[in-house]
């Protein structure tokens, strides 16, 4: 299991006394914060980037860490609300010592935690938030989320090329989710911007479970192509009480589905459903094979897209650690010249990473590539269900 | 709104209202015994859920102490169902005896026990999550045998599909909630629940044993919960551990609506609140939870007993 | 100043009039165009057998419940449409059959959450303790602390309520009633759960207080001896109506009075 | 020490502001109205000056003015003195748990409301508040004075006839009536200034947060501010105050005891993993063991007592 | 040959309590009280207010648990048991202050009362006879219990406690609030209950009808017994005279 894998993690980083110490722990490694929501109800969220961030944190300390120094994750958490996020990012900085932070799960914590490192100058890489104006927070906040403005007309368009004949589109988002909230304003530019006729648009709440009347609204309208925007528990039941109330066109997911775990929820009821991925375990970088297959290993799932951001944010701390020390080396520096310049140094390079390649724009955003439409397959026999990217 | 539509919609509501009521059963007998809201409900009836789901074998993911375990029986939904949700029955007793009679043998503030039924909630719930992980667990297709998964109450031409899990949990919940109306209305035990709620020491006076009664409560108001958990989690899956806790908010002011302490009250709560839900016209899809709080409130103000419930004027 | 005095001169002012009080509850007619009149300073007996609409017109009398049709004029203006704290504040105070103190605060705090009503200055300068409210609040004390005294309870000012005994509650309603500083006292059987011994002194006692604070007292009191011994009049009211009224010695030998509750002995 | 205010600063601001919400409700529980509408308020509040100070009162300067912060929060406590006074006086006819869940559907309704309105940024809410202070900690010279000025009033109130009128209705409305209480009256007013001063704090901790959104103002939060007055004890102010700053603090308490260093890692693990299991165990607890609350009036007089007597 | 019968078992105490102490929290309410009830006995305790006959009584049914001492009933010691455990020996607590069930019926207030009976048919005659002897609550029988008058509420307590059916009936103040014609009611029906073999200990302020009706009395003061003896005897004695015959 995922908390036998590395059992003390995160347990022995003796705080140092003075602010000024050289930056690797006494055990000789460089703590590194990840502060994820691990209670409340975002935990499920949380989970998926604790684990894509272990396994980055075993990966490349296998493969000699940062010119032979061990990184370190030290794992806060951060729950589901803005204090509990504030007392990570805390925690973290001031007590843990880390060299950057990863995280926190939702772009409203983001908004509170970030403005804290970014006053104390430690570097936050968002592995998850994808609200407009996370990177903008500060020069220390940079993100390896997309928000997604490129991937969701990309899936619209994947549709009309499955059936050009549509013409009525129905939209679902769920309203109390940043992540959908902005990615069905770019679902809604782009289906008019292709000339299609948004029917209806629903509303609902992550902590729903039951879209039977919303579904019979949107259904009495004849759609032909059903637009989601949610998360994997909420958009997997939406998927498949429509499916079960007879609707038979197709459906575009949005990020948020982008997890294997969808098909628990919907079951044989996915099939067919378009996905934007941010992130696609097909990528065929080498890094992401390996990650891939580690993930596999362990989970025995195809790593879902947090994950796979989580350890991107990761590999970007510690490619830039690399590079740092190469230039000088990070252990005669003191901890606060070290989050500086590992700041810069981050923002200023290029990752091969399981998302592709990606950079930073000079504010910390993301510069990404590579985006994926899939298609989940679900096999007639086996009952198992695949992403397989659509060209 | 034209006519299938409606009734479409209303089938929906009373499906939807049906599962309310079930949960808010359990709210009800609890309050209807002590008085006291149990803020544990919700925990109980998602641990109900995770029994019977392990005990149709179900494995648990990858999270948690219990990571990939699973048991190595594969139950029958149907036994499973009553097995789990008496089990849950039983973390129902458990918890009476540690949360709630302490407090009653000390003649404490009713409502700290709200507050104590409250962190045992918080512990139920962080328990599942450090043991199974917050994942959502799914019950396995065949569930409900080869049943189709919607039955058309309407024609070829003009469908009004209902998801047969909802029609099942419709009729489980008609069932419950007769027998117990026949208990609590046409036995003697009903009226020594109530007499028990109102003054526990008058109730001993007349030979009852509040004890038994307590703990019978307990009893059937966790196994409600989880069999309400159950069929819910059967019809959506299981969305972590706090999958129940948003039907104790809504349980919550279903058996106010429909008037604290009344069987038929939980039940017409819950199913007007479905209804009014399902009727929310799309446009303000966005309101639908403040719709159904916007009711209350205003009932709350102009019939503050509840739909069915009694009013007690108070001489002095 | 003795008691004959003022009795006669000041007796005949009317102070309460009840003017064809009627309350239904439901089907049941509670109250039944009931009318009389109070003078000040008298001690005016309730009677009746039990579910006669005694209790039910104490209540109209505080404004615990509206009546159905009818009026109460004090000192010649109508308050049946008044809140009971208004009412309060007006100088009708009152005891209850069913003992209504506050359980669980003590002796002391029960007597002056009714001396409350007197003082008259506001929140804003009682929270910044702006005078006069700091000697107001003494002088509450004070009063608290004298009337405990008076019914006896003074050395048990800081028990609390709920743990008198039955007897000693009553008393404790009494002072809480005085400190209204009423000028007219509704007592609701305040000699129930005393022992005839202390009925008796209770009946001295009520007449005290008539006289030292200067009251008019309504009785309820099913304690005939009582009854008779104390008040200056008496009305007997029967299913919610009146059916005679006057002075001890007339009512004992009404016959109507005889059958419906005294009894024949 | 720099270190450790560092560390703890936000959470020491936070069981201050923890304190105030516990007397928020402390408030109208002193006339025995369990009211749940502090969330609903503090996310009032907070939104006023989310708005206020992200748009009227927006400025390029660095550092926002304290004296603005004052403002907003007077305009949070008149704003929420008002709705307070109009949902308070048709929703006070209810009792107990009937005005309990009446209020949590008024807070239910603000928060979805919230979350559909543009003006207060839907689910995103309001980012980018401006900060009156360099570090958290500073934000004490708004909420300590607060919360010292909320007790001196609540101890004065206590010790005048409103606090004994209050209590009467708390105790027994009926009979309070007989004894010239203006019930309606007092509970709006126990019920108004807990609205106001639930108000005052979400203006200081919109900025505080530098965040507010709909996920501030919910049901899980008037249960926790529930567990801080009763736990803390509900008969005194002092136990709102306790149970606040107690129960804010646990959470990370527990998560400190689980760094320190020497623990066997398989306890560690538990505990950070399973903290919260933790806190439910100890609401338990505390609801068993202190059945009227930590600081109770009768701990309170003993207290005193042994200090007089030592003094002496 | 009834008689003899009735006779014979008068003679072994149905109740026996032996050095009893009570508390309430650091108040002794009671102390060293040793009294008895021989079986189809009316006992009476009389005393002024706070004497601690409402604490005595309250102790044989249970509602609270003596410091020290013990309770012996019909030979068992009862001294430990749960207050619900004692109404199914047959032990019927008419308590002080009425208690009714404010919000059931009157009706079900009785039903109530008959909870430990299973013969419905049984319970549904008593409920006539109630009816019978208190016709006022007869017509009051559909209103809920808290909305009765004082003396009415005083009624149903009293009828509600004989509907177990009780051997031992414990009636505290039960004159209390009503009128002098139901006193004298009340009176009676204590007087057919003896009849009819039940054993009673009566609390009553009305001391001289308490001891005219009863076989022995016990005298309390400041939670001790300070004098006891054949009732005949006790309403002459000229301290009970001046102390609360009045
Ligand atoms: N709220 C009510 N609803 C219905 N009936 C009521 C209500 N209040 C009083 N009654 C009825 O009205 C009648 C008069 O009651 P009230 O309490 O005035 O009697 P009372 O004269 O004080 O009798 P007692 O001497 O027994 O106290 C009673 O029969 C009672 O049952
Ligand atoms: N719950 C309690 N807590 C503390 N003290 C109590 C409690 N109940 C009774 N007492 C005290 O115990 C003593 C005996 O009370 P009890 O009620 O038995 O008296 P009583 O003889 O029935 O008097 P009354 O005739 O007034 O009913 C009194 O001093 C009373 O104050
Ligand atoms: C985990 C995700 C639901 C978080 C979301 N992307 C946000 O920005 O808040
Ligand atoms: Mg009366
Ligand atoms: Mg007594």
């Amino acid at each position: 299991g995922g908390t036998n894998s590395s059992p003390n993690t995160g347990t022995n980083s003796t705080p140092n006394s003075s602010t000024d110490a050289a930056a690797t722990t006494t055990s000789g490694s460089i703590p590194v914060g990840i502060a994820f929501a691990q209670t409340s109800n975002v935990a499920l969220l949380g989970q998926e980037g604790v684990a894509g961030a272990k396994i980055a944190e075993k990966y490349f300390n296998d493969k000699g860490g940062v010119n032979g120094t061990p990184i370190k994750l030290v794992l806060q958490d951060a729950g589901g609300d803005e204090a509990g996020a504030i007392n990570a990012f805390q925690t973290l900085i001031n007590k843990d010592k880390v060299v950057g932070i990863v995280g926190p799960t939702l772009s409203q914590q983001a908004f509170s935690a970030d403005p804290i490192a970014e006053r104390a100058k430690v570097p936050v890489i968002g592995a998850s938030n994808t609200a407009k104006g996370v990177p903008e927070i500060g020069d220390y906040i940079a993100r390896v989320s997309a928000p997604v403005s490129t991937v969701a007309p990309l899936s619209i368009k994947a549709a009309l090329k499955q059936n050009p004949q549509l013409k009525k589109v129905a939209v679902f988002f769920a309203q109390n989710d940043v992540f959908s909230k902005s990615e069905t304003e770019i679902f809604q530019k782009t289906i008019k911007d292709q000339g299609l006729e948004i029917v209806t648009v629903q509303k609902f709440q992550t902590s729903d479970t039951d879209f039977q009347s919303q579904a019979t609204n949107a259904l009495n309208l004849k759609p032909d192509l059903i637009v989601i925007s949610g998360l994997a528990a909420d958009g997997g039941n939406l998927v498949r009480q429509l499916r079960e109330l007879g609707y038979k066109g197709l459906i575009v997911a949005g990020n948020g589905l982008n997890t294997a775990k969808v098909f628990a929820v919907c079951q044989q009821a996915c099939d067919g459903v378009i996905i934007a991925q941010a992130y696609s375990p097909q990528q065929p970088a080498e890094v992401n094979k390996q990650f891939r297959a580690a993930y596999v290993k362990q989970f025995k799932e195809e790593p879902p897209q947090f994950s796979g951001q989580a350890f991107t944010a990761v590999q970007v701390y510690v490619e830039a650690l690399k590079a740092l020390d190469k230039k000088s080396k990070i252990s005669t520096m003191s901890i606060t010249k070290l989050r500086t310049e590992l700041n810069k140094q981050l923002l200023g390079g290029k990752y091969e990473t399981p998302l592709g390649e990606i950079a930073f724009t000079p504010v910390g955003d993301i510069i990404q590539k590579e985006f994926y439409v899939a298609q989940i397959k679900v096999d007639k026999d086996t009952k198992k269900a695949t992403f397989s990217i659509l060209k | 709104m034209n006519i299938s539509i409606f009734t479409q919609q209303c089938l929906n509501g009373l499906s939807i209202g049906s599962i309310y009521a079930i949960f808010a059963l359990g709210y009800t007998l609890v309050y209807s015994i002590l008085g006291i809201i149990n803020l544990a409900h919700g925990a109980v009836f998602t641990l109900g859920a995770y029994f019977t789901y392990t005990l149709m074998g179900g494995a648990f993911g990858f999270n948690g102490v219990l990571a990939n375990a699973s048991l190595p029986i594969e139950l029958p939904f149907a036994v499973a169902l009553i097995l789990g949700s008496s089990i849950a029955g039983l973390v129902g007793v458990i918890i009476e005896r540690i949360a709630f009679l302490p407090l009653r043998k000390r003649n404490s503030d009713s409502l700290l026990t709200v507050v104590s039924s409250l962190g045992v909630g918080v512990v139920i719930v962080n328990l599942i999550q450090y043991l199974v992980g917050a994942e959502s667990y799914t019950f396995p297709a065949n569930t409900y045998g080869n049943l189709p998964p919607s039955i058309n109450f309407g024609t070829s031409g003009n469908p009004i599909p209902i998801r047969t899990v909802q029609i099942v949990i419709f009729a489980i919940s008609v069932v419950v909630v007769a027998m117990l109306t026949c208990f609590i209305n046409y036995t003697k035990h009903g009226k020594a629940m109530q007499a028990i709620a109102e003054d526990p020491t008058t109730a001993s006076l007349l030979g009852i044993n509040s004890d038994r009664y307590i703990v019978l409560t307990f009893f059937i108001s966790s196994f409600l919960a989880g069999v309400a958990g159950t069929l819910v989690a059967s019809s959506v899956s299981i969305a972590g551990p706090y999958f129940g806790l948003s039907f104790g908010l809504r349980g919550l002011s279903i058996i106010v609506l429909g008037g604290l302490g009344s069987i038929p009250g939980a039940v017409l709560g819950g199913l007007v609140i479905g209804l009014v839900e399902a009727f929310v016209p799309g446009e303000f899809s966005g309101y639908k939870d403040a719709v159904a709080f916007g009711i209350l409130f205003i009932m709350l103000l102009v019939r503050p007993q509840g739909l069915l419930g009694r009013r007690f004027v108070q001489k002095v | 100043m003795n008691q004959e005095s003022f009795t006669t001169s000041q007796l005949g002012l009317p102070i309460l009039e009840v003017k064809n009080l009627t309350r239904r509850f439901g089907g049941l007619v509670a109250v039944n165009d009931v009318s009389f009149t109070i003078t000040q300073f008298e001690i005016f007996g309730l009677i009746g057998p039990n579910g006669a609409g005694k209790t039910t017109l104490f209540n109209l009398m505080t404004g615990f419940i509206t009546p159905s049709s009818g009026q109460l004029l004090y000192h010649g203006a109508d308050f049946s449409q008044l809140h009971p704290h208004q009412i309060a504040s007006l100088g009708i105070g009152r005891t209850f059959q069913n003992i209504r103190l506050f359980a669980e605060l003590s002796a002391l705090e029960n007597v002056r959450i009714a001396r409350d009503c007197r003082i008259k200055t506001n929140t804003f300068k009682g929270i910044f303790g702006l005078p006069p409210a700091p000697r107001e609040e003494q002088k509450s004390k004070q009063k608290a602390l004298e009337l405990l005294e008076l019914v006896g309870l003074g050395e048990r000012l800081d028990e609390k309520a709920k743990n008198f005994s039955y007897g000693d509650q009553r008393r404790l309603e009494i002072a809480r009633a005085l400190a209204l500083e009423p000028q007219i006292l509704l007592l609701d059987e305040p000699a129930a759960g005393m022992n005839p011994n202390e009925k008796q002194q209770l009946s001295k006692f009520i007449r005290n207080l008539r006289d030292k604070f200067h009251l008019t007292i309504i009785l309820i009191e099913h304690h005939v001896p009582l009854v008779m011994g104390l008040c200056d009049r008496i009305a007997v009211l029967d299913f919610g109506q009146l059916i005679a009224l006057g002075e001890p010695s007339v009512v004992r030998s009404n016959q109507a009075v005889i059958e419906a509750y005294l009894g024949n002995d | 020490m720099a270190e450790f205010f560092a560390t703890y600063g936000s959470l020491i601001v936070s069981m201050v502001i923890g304190a105030l919400l516990g007397l928020s409700l402390y408030l109208p529980l002193m006339a025995g109205q369990l009211s749940m509408a502090s969330p609903g308020f503090y996310a009032l509040g907070g939104y006023t000056a989310a708005i206020l100070s992200t748009t009227v009162f927006a400025s390029k300067s660095n550092s926002f003015p304290i004296p603005l912060l004052l403002v907003e929060m007077l305009i949070a406590a008149v704003i929420s003195g008002l709705v307070g006074v109009a949902v308070g006086i048709p929703a006070l006819r209810l009792r107990g748990i009937y005005l309990a869940i009446a209020t949590i559907a008024f807070v239910e309704v603000l928060r979805v409301i919230s979350l559909n309105l543009d003006i207060t940024g839907g689910a995103v809410g309001i980012f980018g508040i401006p900060q009156p202070f360099e570090t958290p900690i500073e934000y004490l010279w708004i909420v300590l004075p607060l919360l010292f000025i909320s007790i001196a009033f609540i101890y004065r109130l206590e010790r005048i006839r409103v606090g004994r009128a209050f209590i009467a209705i708390r105790e027994d409305e009926l009979a309070a009536g007989a004894m010239g209480v203006n019930a309606t009256y007092y509970k709006v007013l126990a019920f108004t200034s807990g609205c106001i001063l639930a108000g005052m704090v979400g203006a200081v901790s919109a900025h505080f947060l530098n965040t507010w959104n709909a996920r501030q103002g919910t049901f899980d939060a008037s249960i926790i501010y529930l567990t801080f007055v009763l736990i803390g004890g509900s008969r005194t102010f002092l136990g709102p105050v306790v149970g606040g700053m107690v129960f804010t603090a646990l959470p990370e308490v527990l998560r400190s005891i689980a760094d320190t260093s020497g623990l066997p890692s398989w306890f560690a693990q538990f505990l950070r993993d399973g903290r919260l299991i933790l806190f439910g165990l100890l609401i338990v607890i505390g609801t068993i063991f202190f059945p009227q609350g930590l600081v109770t009036p009768d701990f309170l007089k003993k207290w005193r007592k042994r200090s007089n007597s030592i003094f002496k | 040959m009834n008689t003899d019968v009735l006779n014979n078992q008068q003679d072994f105490p149905i109740l026996e309590i032996k050095d009893l102490y009570v508390n309430y929290g650091g108040i002794e309410a009671l102390q060293k009280i040793n009294l008895f009830v021989n079986n189809g006995e009316v006992v009476t305790l009389i005393g002024a207010n706070g004497a601690g006959k409402t604490t005595t009584l309250r102790a044989i049914s249970k509602i609270i648990n003596p410091r020290h001492g013990t309770i012996m009933y019909s030979g068992r010691n009862i001294t430990r048991r749960q207050p619900h455990e004692v109404v199914q020996l047959g032990i019927a607590h008419c308590p002080e202050g009425r208690r009714v069930l404010a919000r059931q019926t009157v009706l079900d207030n009785l039903l109530l009362g008959a909870y430990i009976r299973s013969n419905q048919t049984e319970v549904r005659n008593d409920i006539q006879y109630q009816f019978e002897m208190f016709p006022r609550l007869a017509q009051r029988r559909h209103q809920l219990a808290g909305t009765l008058s004082g003396g009415e509420q005083q009624m149903l307590a009293i009828a509600r406690a004989l509907m177990s059916k009780p051997k031992l009936l414990l009636l505290d103040e039960p004159s209390l609030g009503l009128a002098p014609t139901i006193v004298r009611e009340i009176f009676s029906i204590i007087q057919n209950l003896r009849a009819t073999g039940v054993t009673i200990l009566l609390v009553e302020q009305n001391a001289n009808l308490a001891l005219q009706i009863a076989d022995r009395g016990y005298v309390l003061e400041a939670g001790c017994i300070t004098l006891s003896g054949a009732a005949s005897q006790l309403i002459t004695d000229e301290r009970v005279k001046k102390a609360y015959l009045g």
